[in-house]
């Protein structure tokens, strides 16, 4: 037998092989995550990795995005530093993916690496850091999407909304002086400077304004200048929840027989679900704004899913607020009929109204950010009592009315 | 000049400096006998909260019985660590910067495993006493006190361990001339070990006293390392009770310091405070004596 | 009879090394039982070096080291002391930062003598009174005769019966020498104990001495009972 | 002809090296792949000073990450505050970095040895983020320095990667003259024995003051060009990692030996970018790495390679003799 036939059949064989593989298997579509997976943000990056495998897992399970199969592609950030989220951006744009989402991986690097690109980025970093590029140069980042609000957005509700309690408690300020007490990072130095500027033109003093490091044992001598200067509005803006847990312990210590005349503000922190825990009994009374939080019938129903994958409970806001970005990239896509479409992709996240689990997402057509509002993405008032965040406000969420905290003893 | 706020704020102080001190304990005693920095610190003291941790709330035992079973833990850890990579490393030429960089790598291996076995979020270890003392205007917890007090207790048996046993008196014999110790018939490795594994044992110790109101995460170890370096050295190097007074007074420094310029001058008065103790005493507060 | 009464120490064609430079090379020698002996030689040329390898701090590369018929080139220095030699080294070694009772204590570190601490340091003390007045004094502080002092104290305090000195007399005044020499020959007529004694000096020693060596360019050159043997035969040998 | 060839391997090697560092971005220009080459680049120079100065010096620093940042940082500011040419500003980070360091960390150092130094390096880095956050409207506090002007306008990554080889030739270049200067042998001799390099006429304060300004000017320039090709920094490259890293390259290449830091450099900075894809356990594996090389290979990859070069030399000189 001569060989050239052997030659020709396994050529042959390959080429047919290959073209139907070709046709039979398309490319999976595939999506770019950027997460800090290793370092001090991993708790939260965990959450993100396990929303995006089940938002996949789901999504495959169900016939794919138009027919194709769905593929992550992770980068780990590690602790957020700008080398890393370069090198891990093009990586992944290097790799070919038609969407990157994350939680959050950047303190305001992410939306200039991604901007240079056009596949839709979505992230949850909620700075204005990483918004005021897009809204100041559209042309450039339009495809840069922040599914939150943003940090300063906390400070101008907290100007409004803060001094709507006291008259709900029969409570009267005995001044108007203010205690700012935040860390240097710019989730909390944004928002709580803004709030300092917004008080300070409504006629209120600014009396204490300490920016602190992460990781404050002893709050002590803060403590010993809020007793010494008295302020009627104590505001913490620490994201550190085992810096918030030693600040209310040693407050509720220092202050709790005695009595103070102050209301106590936190921003976000204690929706992280360990702040409770450890701050105990003492943070009965503390006031505090965060996110809707994890409620509704979508939710529980997500739950139960995430449950019977992971075998334990979704963990903050971004095991959810994730899976929300995934749909409504992927809600998107469906309605724009092709992936790589950015432009069009893009086009139709803007206009879109999403229902999610987290919010109603409608985006800021100014700097891509999600839109505030008691009915969209809502900054919600809670008031803890008896170990529980019961919230208080916007209306759509009242359960109960405000009440004393345990130290005001007017 | 408030004087409620200057005494408030000194008490704050005594109460940071204990546990700076707690810091420091570990790392004073392996420098002491064995004349290695441990840049492992960190992680072996979160290690120590993290066990009484798993045992309080997985094995559901009481608080005193988990602190001791993770000390045994602690102890018998150190005394494998030592056995098989530090010893070996002592006997290189370059054993001053081995052991450190081994020490550093181990240390952020150990976390890394540390975040894969218990996750990332945050853990606690109960306060040992609720409630608090009230003298005129000051308020301090029974917990804080009894830091203070385990500091003070802590110093007195590790003198009397040092000065009044057998083997207390041959790890200083080691620490002060090993040749002295080899020729009166001390087993230097076996010295060594124990040492090792002794301060191993008090640094898990320090990382549970730590976890009372650091809260612990696998991180955090970095933090108490370097702070406990500071103190360390300005207590003058292996010098147990000199690390303590150095303690109470970065401590006190720090309360002052956030009291009257802010939080974040904290760490430059540390660093200035460091460079000029250096420079006037390059040997330290306690001044160069070893143990 | 040598099997029920073997040698103090024998030791035979032992090789040592600092790195590439040998400084002994075969060396030999043999000490009775409650016998004195010197072992002269020129600085340098491994005198030092044969008492660190009998007492294992410096471990000879090759040869073999007898203690009592035991061969001990081979085991560690803790195990050597218990077994009952005492080293005490030309650089004293003394725990400087603890007093003088605390160093003569740590003497009797290991096990053996650990029981007869009391009874060793009423005898150290009784040796050399200047330590008992010295007592609660920091190691530190002391003078260079005193603590040449301690570091024979020391050295007794394990209740050794093979005691190893590496030149006691060095550095010391004439009354110092006198009194340190003076306490060897107590001991030699009051216990049950063998030295092996190393020195520049050769007019006291020579007085204490049974036997002597002489080593040179670490081997060894010559041995004689030192009765049959003068101060200018030895210093001419030296050089 | 083969033998030959085998007798010069390692400047084959070197040569080959250089070629295709200097041809990449022609023939295949990922630009991800040069963005990774420029950080190694980078890091390779920084790991290089700091190896002078643990290595060869025997100054037990371990700040250099602080020297790098200040440098950046100065530069980075005094460019967006004041305009100037980013070629001046880097050159001024650098004289930055020299100032402080040697001010903070060398004339203390002179009357410090061993683990002091080592702790006082370490400690002076330490404080620097809270020295940028005291410092927050220059230098943006915690939240870093952003939009620093690029070496020229619209620049390229290629002229980038172009640039950044440049400087390291320059910088490797000036380590190895160093080195192999009057300089670097009376640092040699300081390392060895210090003793007798005093009764040489070696003054040992001149030395090190010499060393602390060389290395930590050379590592501001260098922390100059990081910052002017990122664009921006944060007190972030002053964590635990990036020094580590930077530890772990000195460590694989050999301590003390030249070209070490630049293979130790080569393996962490892409090794890192691979170990990306394990995830969570990527910081474990390199901790467990720097353990593994200090126990079973304390040489590092230098030793490897002079463990070949032995081998090549025996079986050269087996030829010689069978023919």
């Amino acid at each position: 037998m001569r060989c050239s036939n052997c030659w020709t059949a396994i050529i042959l064989a390959l080429a047919v092989g290959c073209l139907a593989g070709g046709a039979v298997a398309e490319e999976p579509i595939l999506i770019g995550t950027p997460l800090p997976l290793t370092g001090p943000y991993a708790s939260d990056g965990e959450q993100m990795k396990m929303a995006l495998e089940l938002a996949v897992a789901e999504k495959n399970a169900a016939g794919g995005l138009l027919g194709r199969k769905l593929e992550l592609k992770f980068g780990d950030v590690g602790g957020l530093e700008a080398e890393k989220i370069k090198a891990v951006g093009e990586r992944l744009i290097g790799a070919g993916v038609d969407v990157v989402i994350t939680g959050y991986d950047d303190g305001g690097v992410d939306t200039k690496v991604f901007g240079q690109y056009d596949v839709p980025y979505l992230h949850g970093n909620a700075m204005t850091l990483c918004t005021e590029p897009v809204a100041q140069n559209f042309e450039k980042y339009w495809n840069c999407f922040q599914y939150t609000y943003n940090d300063k957005d906390y400070g101008v509700d907290a100007a409004v909304h803060l001094f709507e309690v006291p008259p709900q408690i029969g409570w009267k300020p005995p001044n108007k002086k203010i205690a700012v007490i935040k860390v240097d990072y710019a989730y909390n130095v944004m928002p709580a400077d803004e709030f300092a500027r917004r008080v300070e033109k409504q006629g209120y003093e600014v009396v204490i304004n300490e920016t602190t490091q992460f990781g404050v044992a002893e709050w002590g001598p803060i403590l010993s200048r809020i007793e010494s200067t008295q302020p009627a509005f104590v505001t913490f803006w620490n994201l550190d929840p085992t810096d918030a847990a030693r600040f209310i312990k040693q407050f509720s210590d220092r202050f709790g027989d005695e009595g103070i005349d102050a209301l106590v503000y936190m921003q976000y922190t204690p929706s992280i679900p360990e702040f409770l825990e450890l701050a105990g009994k003492a943070a009965e009374g503390l006031i505090w704004v965060g996110s809707a939080g994890n409620s509704g019938p979508k939710f529980e129903d997500y739950k139960k899913r995430w449950v019977a994958q992971f075998k334990k409970d979704p963990a903050g806001l971004y095991a959810v607020a994730t899976r929300d970005a995934f749909d409504i990239w992927a809600q998107a896509v469906e309605r724009a009929g092709c992936v790589d479409c950015y432009r069009e992709v893009a086009r139709h996240m803007r206009e879109a109204t999403y229902e999610g689990m987290a919010a109603t997402y409608v985006f800021n057509p100014l700097d891509q950010s999600a839109l505030l509002g008691e009915y969209l993405m809502p900054l919600v008032w809670y008031q803890i009592w008896e170990g529980k965040s019961v919230p208080m406000g916007p209306k759509r969420f009242k359960q109960t009315n405000y009440r004393k905290p345990p130290w005001i003893k007017k | 000049m408030n004087i409620k706020e200057i005494i408030n704020t000194l008490v704050s102080g005594l109460i940071s400096g204990s546990l700076y001190a707690i810091m420091a304990l570990g790392l004073t005693i392996i420098y002491g006998v064995i004349h290695v920095f441990n840049f492992g610190h960190g992680i072996v003291a979160v290690l120590g909260g993290y066990f009484t941790w798993l045992f309080l709330t997985k094995l559901g035992l009481g608080l005193i019985p988990s602190i001791l079973l993770a000390l045994v833990f602690m102890f018998f850890f150190g005394l494998l660590l030592f056995k098989a990579t530090i010893n070996p490393l002592l006997k290189t030429p370059n054993w001053e910067f081995s052991t450190i960089i081994f020490l550093l790598g181990m240390g952020i291996l150990l976390e890394n495993l540390a975040l894969q076995a218990f996750g990332p979020r945050v853990k606690h270890i109960p306060a040992f006493f609720e409630g608090s003392l009230k003298i005129g205007f000051v308020r301090v917890n029974w917990h804080e006190i009894s830091l203070i007090g385990i500091v003070l207790v802590f110093i007195l048996i590790l003198n009397f361990f040092l000065k009044k046993t057998w083997f207390g008196q041959a790890m200083r014999a080691v620490a002060q001339d090993m040749d002295g110790a080899r020729i009166v018939g001390i087993s230097i490795t076996r010295i060594f070990g124990y040492a090792f594994a002794m301060a191993t044992m008090v640094t898990g110790f320090s990382g549970i006293l730590l976890g009372t109101k650091y809260y612990m995460t696998p991180h955090i170890g970095w933090d108490w390392m370097v702070k406990g370096f500071v103190i360390v050295v300005l207590g003058g190097l292996g010098s147990a009770t000199g690390a303590v007074y150095a303690a109470f007074i970065m401590g006190i420094a720090e309360a002052l310091a956030t009291l009257y310029l802010g939080s974040l001058w904290v760490w430059p008065i540390w660093f200035l405070i460091f460079v000029t103790i250096l420079l006037l005493r390059p040997q330290g507060l306690a001044g160069g004596r070893t143990l | 009879m040598t099997r029920f009464n073997p040698p103090a120490l024998e030791i035979q064609d032992v090789d040592s090394f600092y790195g590439e430079l040998q400084v002994l090379r075969k060396a030999s020698l043999r000490l009775q039982q409650r016998e004195v002996v010197v072992l002269f030689g020129p600085n340098g040329h491994g005198k030092s070096t044969l008492l660190k390898a009998i007492a294992g701090i410096h471990p000879a590369a090759a040869g073999s080291i007898r203690y009592l018929g035991e061969e001990i080139s081979r085991t560690p220095s803790a195990q050597i002391v218990e077994m009952g030699v005492a080293y005490i080294p030309e650089a004293r070694n003394l725990f400087t930062d603890m007093t003088v009772g605390e160093n003569l204590r740590l003497g009797a570190y290991n096990r053996r003598a650990r029981s007869q601490v009391a009874q060793n340091l009423a005898y150290v003390f009784d040796l050399f009174p200047r330590l008992a007045e010295r007592r609660d004094q920091i190691a530190a502080t002391l003078s260079g005769g005193e603590s040449r002092m301690l570091a024979v104290g020391r050295g007794l305090m394990s209740g050794a019966a093979l005691l190893l000195i590496d030149e006691p007399s060095i550095g010391l005044s004439p009354i110092m020498k006198r009194a340190v020499f003076g306490a060897i020959a107590k001991i030699k007529s009051a216990r049950d104990i063998a030295v092996l004694m190393v020195e520049q000096e050769v007019e006291h020693p020579l007085r204490l001495a049974d036997r002597v060596y002489l080593l040179k360019k670490g081997r060894v050159i010559l041995e004689k009972p030192a009765a049959e043997i003068n101060k200018a035969e030895i210093e001419q040998a030296y050089f | 002809m083969m033998i030959a060839a085998m007798a010069h391997w390692k400047k084959i090697g070197i040569i080959l090296g250089l070629t295709f560092i200097a041809l990449y971005p022609l023939v295949h220009g990922d630009t991800y792949v040069m963005h990774i080459f420029i950080l190694f680049f980078i890091w390779a120079v920084v790991a290089s000073n700091w190896n002078l100065l643990m290595g060869y010096a025997g100054i037990f620093s371990l700040g250099n990450i602080g020297y790098f940042a200040i440098g950046a940082y100065a530069s980075g500011i005094l460019c967006k505050a004041f305009g100037w040419s980013p070629w001046v500003c880097i050159l001024m980070g650098g004289l930055a970095s020299m100032v402080c360091v040697t001010l903070f960390v060398g004339l203390p150092a002179l009357r410090l040895s061993g683990i002091y130094i080592a702790l006082l390096s370490l400690i002076f880095a330490d404080s620097l983020p809270t020295i940028l956050t005291q410092t927050r409207s220059i230098t943006g506090g915690a939240m870093g320095l952003h939009d620093i002007p690029p070496l020229f306008e619209g620049i390229t990554r290629l002229q980038s990667y172009y640039i950044n080889f440049a400087l390291f030739l320059v910088m490797l270049t000036i380590i190895y003259r160093t080195i192999h200067s009057s300089t670097g042998l009376a640092f040699v001799a300081l390392r060895d024995s210090r003793s007798f390099a005093k009764a040489l006429g070696v003054n040992e304060y001149k030395e090190k003051i010499k060393v602390f300004a060389l290395v930590s000017l050379l590592t501001g320039i260098t922390g100059g060009f990081y910052v002017h090709y990122l664009g921006d920094i944060s007190p972030t490259t002053l964590a635990i990692e990036p020094f580590l890293l930077a530890i772990a390259m000195m460590e694989m290449g050999g301590i003390g030996r030249f070209p070490g830091a630049v293979l130790g450099a080569v393996i962490i900075v892409f090794g890192n970018e691979f170990l990306r894809l394990a995830g969570t356990l990527r910081l474990a594996l390199l901790g467990a790495l720097i353990c593994a090389i200090i126990l079973f290979f304390p040489g590092g990859l230098m030793q490897f390679i002079d463990w070949i070069d032995l081998r090549l030399t025996r079986l050269k000189a087996r030829r010689a003799i069978s023919s």
